[in-house]
């Protein structure tokens, strides 16, 4: 039956069977893997297992402590510090992403050096210290009388501390940059409660809250400390469930989760502040400090404040009931409502209205921690004269992007453009930092050592301790460490009065000074090693630490009417730039997670965008996704609309922190930069940069923007989404 | 006219037995690369023998891979703590073996083992459930204290795959021991 | 056929869909909830969630096992914004469940509703069938950019193209504490198991802990009148409780014609595409 | 059968017993070198727009498609819906007929079954170019294995896979078994490897009475059998969408929608094919009137039921009146980017099919194809616009999306008819196209003898 073909058949198919059961066994075999054993394993290294190390997070300045998950040598995972005074374990986004700077593909490995046509060359260590103190020393010898400048962000920490002495050894100026209205707040708390520095907000135990212009759960001050507050301020606070009212132009994340919104207009929340506190006098308020007072006799009739802040009359009249019938108020004020024209007075109104409301030494109390000083829009101009004029030998800038982060109007690119030579110590060839001459590589702060002490803090003395959490990825040093070593080099004063190793030594230095000048006792490597192991050190605030409250004020003056630039004619629209949670003003740009994240209001990811009212877009024929132009005195952009039912319709918002033209893949030409639109206007009384003082005109530019939302239909359709009956 | 159906439906059967041929020699193909050809006992960069040191030596096997009763992976020993040992072992230096191990050390390098017990990604084998609840290490990794140069030994194990993981958790009634996501996630 | 009735009964296991060893759940209260994502954050940090890129965000493909839905109501200048955090509810009758050809969604015993990765060959039905629209598809096989792959939780799986993937209730740390917990021989407690979008919400809006315990905090919170269920219509059983936002109702001046209005508005945007240029964008 | 039947079966009168032989066995022998350049270009087109581009996705990913977070599903479901539908007219249609009696269907059934069979096949390819990862795709079989890991046999999918494995099966067996008798005359009327061949094609049939009698037998007994298989199949595929909670898609009336929408569309598909078989293959002789006419007239009455159904739809969404329907039919029928294609539908499927009222029209060929063509392309975009228009908008308004297929989704759906196009040509070469021993059993009893030209001789 069977022949000797089919026999040959038969066998040559079991072959073809063989060698494809082989193929395929050799096709899913898995790879061979190696395990690299450790050379010499540090004490606390486990493999498979979480080793966890506090430290401090450096992405914003509020300075919440965090835990860092380290596996296998490796930070994994952020999150908050649950024995932190100021977050509690909570962390933001920001905070969550920052592993993205530290594993960032465009973070600088090793120093970098300008090849003088627009790009750089990695150079070692050696070469840009031996130049750095070959240009210090000229600058001595030759320098003529011309100072070299400093540019930082300020912090309170003592790598700021070192900072300030190496400069003051090399006779350098020092410019604090931020849009901030740290100023303002200052110069008003110091007319109203007497006290040098940012009171504490105890937001957890009040119960009506009116906040002006200040984004406490966004981006003002210290968002999670008050974010934890907020939620007792909610639910299972004191006294039940309290209320917020919040008055700005635009509906910020704190806006939002208000209970009620006033749409004010830009500059006129001070006279509506201070109407307030007048109205509340007049019902009986006040003390003996505000009884004296007479009334407020300049403020406005809440009417006519109402009026002038084009909101209801009746709403302000209800609120002035609940103040009035409030047990612990308390008044906010921060933001853009700080940073007109007349930011200053009208925080002086709010703090007015604080102390009106029996608020000051209730629920504001003051705090330790001074807060920076930044720079006033003089000190800015005078940097960008003398660079003009060719008097700038030397700029270092320390962690901060200028030239991306603040208006282009202050000439601040030109005058790094125009200065002999610029030194930028930074993680990211960003916009600043690829005008310089050398650029040198920092550390990430998961790698260094460091300290803050949170500003406004707690309502206790909290000083934060930054420790590496892991070995350095790349060939850096921190910034203290570049200065630690440049003074050792140098010599002279320098060295003098920076006589440390590294910024461990320093940081530890600092701390045993600090406490022994508080007197605090006890074994200094014991407790700072305990330091280390919690990660802060906070210490209830004792008798005489602080400045008490001042129990007297004088009268505040009415704010005079808001000044901006650019006429109405001209540019109809008042510019409302704002920091976001994730992007402030410029730091979340280059980290993906954050690029990825939908914005909490509007559920735009990748880019930037206008936000205008619906009524307003449907006058100049746009809708959601048009590109537009803004044009104001100082700049133009082009940048998506977006229809935000949440903006008055004069007003025309815009996110900060985008548009870089370099600074890595996901920052660079991503967005637009609101910050390019702002005019040098300043603050009438304190001289720093009011940054929410520009009108713009909008221009429909008749094409479709790149806008990304991930959000469709932003209205819940009748549908029981947000609980049983509706929407309510 | 008539045409016999067996005779017309002959090259059917040989088409169908050819194509049984083609089946069972995949399966013995396969069967047979994993029983042979598979890398089961790679080489290491050091000859090391678990034969002598677990073996002879009688080391006991969390000396070394110290991590096994607390975390989910069992570890592999430093350089540091091969080299404590032999650093005192006088009689054995100069074998060129042992001279590796300390060209390692003089490096300032760790020892690129091969791994020969490997699970997929997917599969998060904790190690110290299974030592905690009694389980030997030569239940799933075999005799290692009789191997010069460690094997993975296929009809033991069945080539660490997850049949023996299910049949083991049943017997044994683990608690929710056949839960994907025990292992899954 | 008697044996594989008998083989049949071997497998079912009384209680299974009712009785749990644990009942994972979460409460959110939304009148705590900020909008602030940093729980999507968290969440994308601890869970090896890819970085999708812009071009696929544009095509609709965001992955976020957490997400922040935002709903507007009503107009300026009476407008409000509220904030729902949406993930995998963790349903106890799951319309996923039922839909996967190959068992690669289940609920667990501990009233998780389980997606094995290795398992699932890429239908989708789970996805579709999920009124809440919380899972999500691997299109590619993601990659991070070098070196950012260095900060991958090693104890979750980096999925692969063409599998489902969705919230998992941060399974790999409540089999942490579950092994902790039987080294001691004894439960898990309350907090113990906490995971990431929990540990990072700076308002503790997220509260998580087992529901068969009655003393835990998400016990407690349960019993608040506030407590509610999204789409409870369908009937899905979830174990994610909302507790609702008890903000006064906006001011007054809604009129009749305001949820017409709304409609319409919807319908305006329906035919705008989400993503400007989806179709070409894919290929 | 009458006679005035009989001549309206016929196109060009009766033809002979010889004359079936000879005509059938033509079109298998003789290939002209247009049929070759036809089977390139399609094979061709199908490798060239089908399977590259489905490499190319299982290279990426499915990403290469359009589909994205919220439309999960698009073409490829629409377009395995669509085919499974198409394969709904041949085995039904041919059983249906074969129990009720009906000659006429004795000319068309078996290109119809072959439809069937290879519209099957392209929705099982469908099946796989949707999944994630196609090569575990047999982990939907329950196949015994040592992990004790089983299919989920609670899920429409689940089922799905069941139904078309059995559908596939017997319809396979049924169009096998039907054309035995007529292997066994290619064989006989032919020498060399085809003789070979067909030997073994036909199991040896040799035409006893006891064969005659079994084959009879078991052809009925099947065609009871896939009847109600039929009906469940295209029911079965409706629950992958009407077990969901899609408001949309969640519909009781889901099931007689889509049997009905299938057996529609595979009608129409029919009226193509033996559009095709009568220009190109010449069986015109074989195809006439009576079954243009008799197959219109099921179009006819098809699409008003088809109608009658998607009113009900609409309906029961509008009674309803709850945001989540609401919302759907409006986004379906006026507010979504697929609104003029829901409109298109209704034309091509209610509106057109509408001139079958008139006969003229019904018994023109040419008219009909036309008719049946758009009656297709109108089912094709009903399924598309089921799948599109309902799941980018289910329940939470905020993650409402939009979907558009992707170039590779149009290329993969226009090769799916080129792989249909190449099988259905395969088929004409391999299976005599047309029954011949059943032609014969409807043809007059006193021409049984003699082929013409055998009668001119005589």
């Amino acid at each position: 039956m069977v022949s000797r073909r089919d026999v040959f058949k038969f066998a040559g198919a079991g072959g073809v069977g063989v060698g494809a059961g082989l193929l395929l066994g050799e096709v899913n075999q898995r790879p061979l893997e190696t395990l690299l054993s450790t050379h010499i394993p540090p004490e606390d290294f486990s493999p498979g297992l979480d080793t966890w190390y506090n430290t401090l997070c450096r992405m914003c300045p509020a300075g919440c402590g965090i835990s860092v998950k380290v596996r296998e040598g490796r930070a994994r995972k952020i999150e908050g510090n649950a024995a932190h005074p100021v977050n509690r374990g909570g962390t933001c986004a920001l905070g969550q992403a920052s592993l993205n700077a530290l594993y960032n593909p465009d973070r600088l490995r090793s120093p970098m050096r300008a090849d003088g046509e627009g790009g750089f060359v990695p150079a070692p260590w050696d070469e840009a210290f031996e130049e750095l103190v070959s240009r210090l020393n000229a600058l001595e010898e030759f320098a003529m009388g011309r100072q070299a400048w400093v540019l930082t962000g300020g912090a309170l920490s003592s790598g700021e501390e070192a900072l300030s002495r190496f400069a003051s050894a090399l006779n350098a100026r020092v410019l604090r940059l931020a849009l901030d209205t740290t100023a303002a707040e200052r110069a008003a708390a110091k007319a109203m409660y007497g006290f040098e520095g940012l009171p504490h907000y105890d937001i957890a135990n009040a119960d009506v809250i009116v906040s002006f212009g200040a984004d406490f759960l966004g981006s003002w001050r210290s968002p999670i400390a008050y974010a934890k507050a907020y939620g007792d301020f909610r639910q299972g606070g004191q006294g039940g469930r309290g209320y917020l009212a919040q008055v700005e132009p635009r509906m910020s994340l704190t806006g939002a989760n208000a209970d009620e919104w006033l749409a004010a207009k830009p500059g006129a929340e001070g006279a509506l502040a201070l109407a307030l506190a007048a109205e509340l006098l007049r019902r009986g308020y006040g003390d003996a400090a505000t009884s004296a007072w007479n009334g407020l006799s300049g403020a406005m009739s809440l009417e006519e404040a109402a009026r002038h802040a084009d909101v209801p009359a009746a709403r302000v009249e209800a609120l002035a009931g609940r103040l009035a019938a409030a047990k612990a108020p308390l008044a906010l004020g921060g933001g853009a409502a700080g940073a007109g024209s007349n930011g200053t007075q009208a925080l002086t109104a709010v703090a007015a209205l604080n102390r009106v409301l029996g608020a000051a030494g209730g629920t504001v109390r003051p705090n330790l921690a001074h807060a920076t000083a930044y720079s006033g829009l003089r000190d800015i101009e005078d940097f960008a004269a003398q660079a003009a004029s060719g008097d700038v030998p030397m700029v270092i800038l320390a962690g901060v992007d200028p030239v991306h982060d603040l208006p282009e109007s202050l000439g601040i690119r030109k005058a790094l453009e125009r200065a002999d030579f610029v030194v930028s110590l930074d993680s990211f060839l960003n916009d600043s930092a690829s005008l310089a001459d050398w650029v040198l590589a920092t550390d990430n702060f998961l790698e260094t050592w460091g300290d803050d002490i949170s500003s406004p803090g707690a309502g206790m003395l909290t000083a934060t301790l930054q420790q590496p959490v892991q070995k350095r990825l790349h060939d850096t040093l921190s910034v203290t460490d570049i200065i630690l070593k440049l003074a050792t080099r140098l010599g002279g004063a320098a060295a003098e009065a920076l006589p440390h190793e590294d910024a461990q030594a320093f940081t530890r230095s600092e701390w045993e000074a600090a406490w022994e000048s508080m007197g605090v006792s006890g074994d200094f490597n014991a407790r700072f090693r305990r330091a280390q192991q919690d990660g802060v050190w906070a210490a209830a605030l004792a008798e005489g630490m602080a400045d008490e409250l001042s129990p007297e004020a004088a009268a505040p003056q009415p704010p005079p009417a808001a000044e901006f630039a650019g006429g109405e004619a001209e540019y109809p629209f008042v510019f409302h730039p704002y920091a976001t949670q994730g992007f402030r003003e410029g730091v979340g740009a280059n980290l993906p997670w954050m690029q990825e994240l939908p914005d909490p209001l509007t559920s735009v990811a990748y880019g930037s965008w206008a936000e205008v009212n619906p009524a307003t877009a449907r006058e100049l024929g746009l809708r959601t996704g048009d590109l537009v132009e803004l044009e104001s005195p100082a700049g133009k952009v082009s940048v998506p609309v977006v229809e935000y039912p949440g903006v008055r319709p004069d007003v025309v918002a815009m996110p900060l922190g985008h548009g870089h033209r370099a600074n890595g893949r996901y920052a660079r030409g991503r967005g637009a930069n609101a910050a390019s639109l702002l005019a040098a206007q300043s603050d009438s009384a304190t001289g720093t940069l009011a940054w929410a003082a520009t009108r713009v005109a909008l221009r429909a530019l008749g094409k479709r923007g790149r806008l990304i939302r991930t959000s469709g239909v932003s209205r819940t359709l009748g549908r029981q989404i947000l609980g049983p009956d509706g929407e309510h | 006219m008539s045409i016999s159906v067996f005779e017309a439906a002959r090259p059917v059967f040989t088409g169908l037995l050819v194509a049984v041929m083609v089946i069972v020699g995949a399966f013995v193909g396969h069967w047979a690369h994993g029983a042979w050809l598979n890398d089961h006992t790679p080489v290491q960069p050091i000859e090391f023998s678990h034969e002598v040191h677990a073996g002879e030596n009688e080391i006991p096997c969390q000396y070394c891979h110290a991590w096994a009763d607390r975390s989910a992976t069992a570890g592999v020993p430093s350089v540091e703590t091969c080299v404590g040992c032999h650093k005192g072992l006088s009689e054995v230096r100069g074998q060129p073996e042992i001279e590796k191990l300390f060209g390692y050390w003089e490096r300032g390098e760790g020892i690129p083992w091969v791994k020969v017990h490997d699970t997929p990604d997917f599969v998060h084998f904790r190690h110290k459930p299974h030592i905690r609840a009694g389980v030997e290490c030569q239940t799933c990794h075999g005799p290692v204290e009789e191997m010069a140069r460690v094997t993975r030994r296929i009809d033991l194990n069945q080539d660490l795959r997850m049949p023996w993981c299910i049949d083991c958790h049943t017997e044994e009634q683990v608690a929710n021991g056949r839960d994907c996501l025990t292992c899954h996630y | 056929m008697s044996k594989i009735t008998d083989k049949l009964r071997e497998y079912r296991v009384d209680g299974y869909y009712t009785e749990f060893d644990y009942h994972w759940t979460m409460t959110v209260d939304l009148d705590r909830c900020t909008g602030c994502e940093a729980c999507v954050v968290a969440c994308q940090a601890e869970n090896n969630l890819p970085i999708v890129g812009e071009k696929r965000m544009r095509q609709g493909r965001e992955m976020k096992w957490i997400r922040v839905e935002r709903y507007w109501d009503g107009d300026y200048p009476n407008a409000r914004l509220n904030f729902i955090p949406m993930l995998c509810q963790q349903c106890d009758q799951a319309p996923c469940e039922i839909a996967c050809p190959v068992f690669a969604t289940y609920h667990n015993q501990d009233g998780l509703n389980a997606q094995v990765y290795n398992r699932c060959i890429g239908t989708r039905t789970c996805a579709v069938y999920c009124p809440y629209e919380v899972r999500f598809f691997n299109w590619f096989t993601y990659t991070w950019d070098e070196p950012l792959e260095q900060q991958l939780n090693p104890d979750v799986t980096v999925r692969e193209k063409g599998v489902m993937e969705k919230c998992t209730f941060c399974i790999q740390r409540i089999n942490r504490a579950k092994d902790a917990a039987r080294d001691e021989d004894r439960r898990v407690g309350d907090g113990e198991a906490q995971p990431a979008c929990a540990q990072a919400c700076p308002t503790d809006a997220i509260v998580f802990g087992d529901r068969n315990d009655p003393d835990s905090a998400v016990s407690q919170k349960m019993q608040d009148p506030r407590a509610y269920e999204v789409l409870k219509e369908l009937n899905t059983a979830p174990s994610v409780i909302y507790l609702k936002n008890a903000r006064a109702p906006l001011h007054a001046e809604k009129d009749e014609g305001h949820h017409r209005e709304e409609a319409a508005e919807a319908h305006a945007a329906a035919g705008e595409p989400r993503w400007a240029d989806s179709g070409k964008a894919a290929s | 059968m009458s006679s005035v039947l009989r001549q309206q079966m016929f196109d060009h009168g009766e033809p002979a017993y010889a004359e079936v032989n000879r005509d059938v066995i033509k079109a298998l022998t003789t290939t002209t070198w247009r049929y070759w350049v036809t089977l390139g270009i399609s094979a061709g087109a199908g490798l060239l727009f089908f399977f590259a581009p489905w490499i190319y996705q299982i290279i990426v990913g499915v990403g290469a498609a359009g589909m994205n977070r919220n439309a999960m599903w698009g073409t490829y479901l629409s377009n395995f819906i669509f085919w499974i539908g198409l394969s709904h007219s041949g085995t039904l249609l041919s059983a249906v007929l074969h129990i009720t009696q009906s000659d006429w269907r004795k000319s068309i059934y078996r290109s119809a079954e072959a439809m069937t069979l290879f519209s099957l096949m392209t929705a099982a390819l469908f099946v796989m170019v949707h999944v994630g990862r196609v090569w575990f795709v047999h982990w939907t079989f329950p196949v015994p294995n040592p992990m004790e890991l089983w299919p989920n046999f609670r899920s429409p999918l689940m089922f799905d896979v069941m139904a078309i494995m059995t559908y596939l099966t017997a319809s396979s067996v049924f169009i096998y078994m039907g054309s035995l008798p007529d292997f066994a005359a290619v064989r006989d009327a032919s020498t060399g490897l085809r003789r070979r061949i067909y030997a073994i094609l036909c199991f040896g049939w040799r035409g006893t009475g006891h064969e005659w009698h079994t084959l009879g037998w078991a052809y009925t007994f099947f065609a009871v059998l896939v009847i109600p298989l039929a009906v469940s199949v295209h029911s079965i595929v409706s629950w992958d969408f009407a077990l969901s909670t899609v408001p949309g898609l969640h519909q009781t009336i889901f099931a007689p929608y889509f049997v009905c929408g299938a057996i529609y569309s595979g009608t129409a598909g029919i009226v193509t094919v033996m559009w095709m078989l009568r220009r190109f293959m010449g069986f015109g002789r074989y195809i006439g009137k009576l079954h243009i006419d008799n197959l219109s007239k099921l179009l006819l009455v098809l699409s008003l039921i088809w109608t009658y159904i998607n009113i009900c739809e609409v309906f029961t969404g509008w009674y309803a009146d709850t945001s989540f329907e609401n919302e759907a039919i409006l986004y379906r029928i006026k507010d979504g980017p697929f609104a003029w294609l829901y409109w298109e539908m209704i034309f091509f499927c209610a509106v057109v099919p509408l001139l079958l009222f008139s006969r003229r029209i019904r018994q023109n060929w040419n008219v009909m194809l036309v008719i049946s063509i758009v009656i297709n392309i109108g089912m094709l975009t009903e399924r598309f616009v089921i799948v599109a228009s309902s799941l980018p908008r289910k329940f939470l308004p905020d993650v409402f999306g939009v979907y558009f297929p992707s170039l590779v989704e149009i290329s993969i759906t226009v090769g799916s008819f080129a792989i249909f196009t190449t099988l259905f040509l395969l088929f004409v070469k391999i299976f005599p196209a047309v029954s011949i021993y059943e032609v014969k059993e409807t043809l007059n009893p006193l021409r049984k003898r003699q082929a013409p030209e055998q009668e001119a001789r005589a």
